[in-house]
């Protein structure tokens, strides 16, 4: 849809100084100010795995590694696995027979079909609908239960909370030390300590036993092919030494089979590294990879730290709690129609501004020239125009100096089928039909003239400033000062900046309601 | 350029044709308890297409006997086309292959060449093109963008199931074309 | 960009008291289990297979060229059976698609040669790439965009999927218009 | 105890520790025993994969990439709020100070993280062998990878041929360059580290020339031949040399004599007399590349090749050599060392802390010695 609509083609700035399409942009109304995605800070919401919908808590979540216990990614081509289940023949034979496959969720309905006592057994077994993978390709029994699959160990996971253990008692000891000591230690290095006392993790010692003339030991048998070599012992006797690490020096040769490989039998990069703790080599050695969650996010104004977008907690609804986007708050600018382009000429373009507020909108348009004369007025936010990302010049009046600024008003937006035209005839009245040449409910057809700066522009990327006011939330009581409601409204200012593609593409087709205006 | 649009089709009995928007060019033979939905284009231009028992056609699918490029076409000797036993051709595949055994399915929007041989139990994965000149091996499962590759252990099911119910429902709301040989003259056109 | 105006032939299509435009090229087989809800523009070449099992259509949709839509089969001990097909709302399917799903749900846009495997479900507020392939039930989450084949996340979309595509297939309906 | 640890891991503050390769990146939580993923180091622009490191010049580009990278580790793959938790990023000791710095900066404060370590990659490796450091350790260089890929090109265009819509023909002919991503796939799908003895007869014989080639598979059984298929309309012929002596560009000496060997080699005959036999019992090589089928098998024999025949034979008394295998697999050993570092109380005190960060803006260098934070 943003494809549809080509939303990059506009840009807004943001607070911090980037341009980003409108749809894309959030606004904090406590700060009054747009904010984009760096802005923000996201903080989790809800985890969820995004096939079977499971909603989990967060603790329960990160206890399960963030991953579904009932759905399996397929570990050949990563799409979702599908538990299918079939009939085995008799309770002795509990492997192979098999009589017919049926899906998964077509269970309840079959149970009741077959509900006349056959001797049959269901098991289960998990399939790729893409790649046509099954976990009786790798000769996995089939379950006889649902989802009972289980994860495959790590094998160095004892290994390394031993390890781990040991560590932390060595930091442990480090930090009474250091808790005792405080009034004498030294400020040390990051890792690498310079003396000898602070060496907990014992990096430096046999260094800094050779330099005071301390040899270690070399154990004497070097023939043995499988050998603990031990060198220092650790500073301190009382912690737990976890068994060292053993250097091998016999090294499996490389097996035979690359010689002659089956390139159908090597997994590839991206099957490897989908089980990270098994990586296997040969497609024989894949596995059902438990579904990874994903999360939806809230998101926190950096500035003020109010949310600026919270969504339901439920990962199926799409409703927000709170739904701060910019395009509610800000109209809505589009391309409407653009002329074949001519470089030493104005070119007269249409524009659309449609108002997605629920609320009338007062809008002043300016040119890049009139901020740069002008300066900021009082109480606005300063708009910093950076002049080198601007190929033309966009202009309200044709080129006339006269009235520069423009203002217009715009419809709170409604749905279409519920406003009569009166209501814009009201406005219409209004209107410097020069300038806003169609108008229908909260949108409105405005031209414009772009120039380009010089004749080897080839990307036409024209700016203007729109001013408007805005409602915001204020932290302050407002029931203490209710005499003043204009408190916490402010008039805010956007730049504006509008790619119209490349200099050799040809004219939009003009719209049949805005022939009339040009 | 002369075309000749005209056809030639012997349809065995059980078999169902949809009439609805079919295209049929040159000399085709469909055998028993095959099913053609609506919108399938048949058209064996090269040579004739003879098309096996059980075999599952849904809609927008092309099958081509089409002449090989650069060929002189009036020169040419006609290739057969042979399209064996329980295949399917799922949505809009597009099937050129000369031979095609049995068993193989072609998911949506498949493309195979006219130099590839399909032999028993591959699957073309959903717009996956294969435009090779290679003999598939049986069992060849083709999918993914980078059309990767590998062998299945078995054949995949088939689908007597869904052509036994095809043929209950398809005679109730479509026209369908009867057994029997049909020929339609060509038709010249200016 | 504002949508550009679309021009039909007035004696190609068919409106509807419920302002539904239906290209007679298309195929809409056993039409009376075939449900447009209001406003949906369905144009040539499509094929809905009513007649396999309910479509169920909803408002503001737009199915654009040789589409097909298609319910799903599921396979089942003894035999087999084609499952209804619901979308949603503010849908707007492009070009030569097969949509295979078993619900879609509002505000969906589809890119054009995408492939909806069986049984799958596209949540609300999706985007499909265009050249995708969504392998047989897959669930697609709200505000993701998937593309490729196999069809994974790609990036995520912006919470404005909503307001977007309502404006996209209003006005897409409005500049659908008759040649005069 | 794996309960235990679970639960300790389970608090929402753990910190993580992601380890940003150059080609992929390791990321997880500390005091677990892998990394949750191992994702390639790029992310999509329009829709394209881009490898972030492949273009370090612009520094504003590699910051927008770099945070919408970790913003995809933070919230699609470890699912973790940014805010306020404890970052641990293992780093090679050759890492710019430019890019150490930014990510110091998108770290502290982008994602608002109360305090990060750096970790050197080689220190970290040596944590997982639970004994006193005292070890040649050898990462399998960061561009060891580059060059297998830029070899298998070259020795395609000289040996393969392809069949591309039917007809056959020279790989070179065809003018065709291939992706880094099939060139890593034909790396790691077909290609192995061939056994010292052959490689020396290829060496000796220069095979590489066809005709001697021909004459030679009287002889000597080649590796067998591989069909590549390549999307919808190729197919490539790898022969069997080309897999073979692709990783060869490892162990060949280059201009200056240097190649993985004689450089361990090197820095055993640099080090004190006294420990060259301590280090060369304890070997540690750790990286995605060591992981190629035959490799360490094929660099022992390199190693004891060299030190007993070539110039080395003098300078070093060592003639064998012993090798650690740490627990986990080589590509994220490195990781798992940040694991256990990211793991104990005392990271705090060797981190930089975001407050002095904001206050000062000072990112200590790990062997200037100054303190952190």
């Amino acid at each position: 849809m943003t494809s549809l609509l080509k939303v990059d083609k506009v840009k807004y700035q943001c607070s911090c100084g980037t341009f980003k399409p409108l749809c894309y942009l959030y606004f904090c109304r406590h700060c009054l100010k747009v904010k984009c995605k760096e802005c923000v800070i996201l903080e989790v919401d809800c985890r969820f795995c995004p096939s079977c919908y499971e909603n989990l808590q967060p603790h329960e979540a990160i206890n399960r590694k963030n991953r579904c216990q009932q759905c399996f990614n397929c570990p050949c081509c990563g799409h979702t696995l599908v538990t299918r289940a079939t009939n085995t023949a008799s309770l002795s034979a509990n492997t192979s027979a098999t009589v017919t496959d049926l899906d998964e969720s077509s269970l309840s309905s079959t149970s009741v079909m077959s509900g006349q006592a056959t001797p049959s057994k269901k098991v289960y077994y998990l399939a790729c609908g893409f790649c046509r993978w099954s976990t009786r390709d790798i000769n996995l029994n089939d379950q006889l239960t649902i989802n009972s699959w289980k994860q495959q160990d790590n094998i160095h996971e004892q290994r390394f909370q031993e390890l781990l253990l040991y560590y932390k008692q060595i930091a442990n000891k480090e930090k009474l030390e250091k808790d005792r000591k405080k009034y004498t230690t030294s400020k040390g290095g990051l890792l690498l300590r310079t003396s000898s006392k602070t060496d907990k993790y014992g990096l430096l010692t046999p260094l800094t036993r050779r330099s005071i003339g301390l040899r270690t030991t070399t154990p004497t048998s070097s023939t043995t092919s499988l050998r603990a070599t031990n060198t220092a012992k650790p500073v301190d006797s009382s912690t737990i030494q976890p068994k060292q690490s053993t250097a091998l020096e016999t090294i499996t040769p490389l097996e035979d089979t690359f010689f002659n490989l089956d390139l159908s039998k090597m997994t590839t990069m991206k099957q490897r590294l989908s089980s990270v703790e098994i990586q296997p080599v040969y497609t024989d050695g894949l596995y059902p990879i438990s579904k990874h969650f994903t999360s939806k996010q809230s998101k926190r104004c950096k500035e003020c730290d109010h949310n600026v977008l919270k969504p339901e907690p439920s990962p199926k609804v799409i409703k927000f709690k709170l739904h701060q986007m910019a395009m509610f708050f800000i109209p809505d600018i589009r391309i409407w129609y653009h002329p074949t382009w001519d470089s030493n000429r104005e070119n007269v373009c249409v524009l659309s501004i449609v108002n997605q507020s629920d609320e009338q909108i007062t809008l002043k348009l300016m040119t890049i020239d009139d901020i740069l004369k002008n300066g900021s007025s009082t109480g606005i936010d300063e708009i910093k125009v950076d002049e080198k990302l601007l190929t033309a010049k966009l202009d309200f009046s044709g080129g006339n100096d006269t009235n520069k600024e423009k203002i217009v008003q715009l419809h709170a937006h409604i749905d279409m089928n519920e406003t009569d035209s009166k209501y814009d005839n009201e406005f219409r009245e209004n209107d410097d039909k020069q300038f806003v040449i169609w108008r229908k409910f909260a949108k409105i057809a405005i031209k414009c003239t772009v120039k380009p700066h010089n004749e080897n522009v080839k990307n036409i990327i024209a700016g203007f400033v729109m001013e408007h006011r805005v409602v915001g939330i204020s932290s302050v009581q407002t029931s203490i000062q209710p005499a003043q409601p204009e408190q916490n409204s402010k008039i805010i200012r956007h730049l504006v900046t509008i790619d119209f593609g490349s200099i050799d593409e040809p004219a939009l087709t003009l719209h049949s309601s805005l022939k009339e205006g040009l | 350029m002369s075309s000749n649009l005209g056809y030639n089709v012997t349809i065995a009995p059980g078999t169902f044709v949809c009439e609805e928007r079919l295209q049929l060019v040159g000399e085709i033979s469909i055998g028993t308890k095959t099913v053609l939905h609506p919108s399938v284009s048949i058209i064996a231009e090269a040579g004739p297409i003879y098309i096996g028992e059980g075999n599952l056609i849904e809609e927008q699918c092309v099958i081509a006997n089409r002449f090989p490029p650069n060929a002189d076409k009036d020169q040419m000797n006609q290739i057969v086309m042979i399209i064996g036993n329980n295949n399917v051709f799922e949505v809009g595949s597009h099937c050129e292959a000369l031979k095609v055994g049995d068993n193989n399915i072609l998911e949506c929007k498949a493309r195979v060449g006219r130099n590839i041989t399909l032999t028993n139990g591959c699957v073309i994965g959903a717009k996956c093109s294969l435009m090779t000149n290679e003999i598939l091996p049986e069992n060849t499962v083709i999918y993914g963008s980078e059309h990767e590759r590998r062998i299945m252990p078995d054949r995949p099911a088939f689908q007597t199931h869904q052509l036994d119910f095809l043929a209950r429902i398809l005679p109730t709301s479509h026209y369908v074309l009867k057994h029997g040989t049909k020929t339609h003259a060509p038709t010249s056109h200016s | 960009m504002e949508l550009p105006e679309v021009f039909y032939k007035k004696a190609d299509f068919i409106e509807t008291t419920s302002g539904n435009k239906v290209c007679r090229r298309s195929i809409m087989c056993g039409s009376q289990n075939i449900v447009l809800q209001g406003k949906t523009i369905v144009m040539a070449d499509c094929i809905v297979r009513g007649d396999l099992a309910a479509v169920k259509i909803g408002k503001n949709c737009v199915i654009c060229e040789k589409c097909a839509i298609r319910p799903p089969f599921k396979k089942f001990a003894k035999g087999v059976a084609f499952f209804p097909i619901q979308i949603g709302d503010h849908v707007y399917i492009e070009d030569d698609c097969v949509i295979n799903a078993a619900s879609i749900g509002s505000y969906v846009h589809i890119g054009r040669n995408s492939v909806i495997g069986r049984r799958c479900i596209l949540m609300d507020c999706c985007v499909i790439l265009p050249n995708s392939v969504i392998p047989p039930e897959t669930v697609v989450p709200s505000f993701t965009v998937y593309g490729g084949s196999p069809a994974c996340f790609i990036e995520e979309f912006p919470e404005t999927a909503k307001e977007l595509m309502i404006d996209v297939t209003q006005s897409f309906y409005q500049n659908f218009k008759p040649t005069v | 105890m794996s309960s235990l640890f679970d639960s300790l891991s389970a608090s929402e503050k753990t910190s993580i520790v992601i380890d940003i390769g150059h080609a992929y990146t390791k990321c997880g939580f500390a005091g677990s025993s892998s990394p949750r993923h191992i994702i390639p180091t790029s992310v999509l622009v329009n829709e394209k994969e881009q490898h972030i490191f492949d273009n370090q010049s612009d520094l504003g580009l590699l910051r927008e990439q770099l945070t919408e990278f970790i913003r995809l580790i933070y919230y699609k793959y470890i699912i973790a709020n940014c805010r306020d938790r404890r970052v641990v990023l293992v780093e090679s000791v050759i890492t710019p100070t430019k890019i150490r710095h930014l990510l110091t900066d998108i770290f502290l404060k982008q994602f608002e993280a109360s305090s990060l370590a750096f970790v050197p990659s080689h220190l970290a490796a040596t944590f997982t062998l639970g004994r006193v450091p005292l070890a040649v350790q050898f990462d399998s260089l960061p561009y060891a990878g580059k060059a297998i890929h830029g070899r298998i090109q070259q020795l395609l265009e000289q040996h393969a041929s392809v069949t591309k819509n039917g007809k056959k023909q020279l790989f070179k002919d065809i003018n065709l360059k291939l992706d880094q991503e099939i060139l890593e796939d034909i790396k790691v799908r077909c290609c192995f580290v061939s056994p010292f003895e052959r490689a020396q007869i290829y060496a000796e014989n220069d095979l590489l020339s066809p005709e001697k080639q021909r004459k030679n598979d009287d002889v000597f059984k080649s590796a067998g031949n591989v069909d590549y298929p390549v999307v919808s309309d190729m197919i490539i012929h790898i022969p069997g040399i080309v897999r073979e002596l692709a990783c060869e560009v490892l162990f060949e000496q280059d201009i200056d004599g240097k190649s993985i060997a004689t450089l361990l080699l090197d820095s055993l005959v640099q080090s004190a007399l006294d420990i060259r036999r301590q280090l060369a019992d304890n070997i540690l090589i750790i990286g995605g590349t060591a992981m190629m089928p035959g490799f360490l098998h094929r660099l022992n024999s390199e190693l004891i090749h060299l030190a007993n025949v070539s110039t080395y034979n003098k300078k070093l008394a060592i003639k064998t050599f012993h090798y650690h295998s740490p627990p986990g697999q080589l590509n994220y050993v490195t990781w798992l060392g940040g694991s256990f570092f990211g793991a104990l109380d005392t990271l705090e005190s060797q981190s930089i802390i975001r407050e002095k960060y904001l206050e000062n803006g000072i990112v200590p260098d790990w062997f200037t010695g100054e303190r952190a934070g």
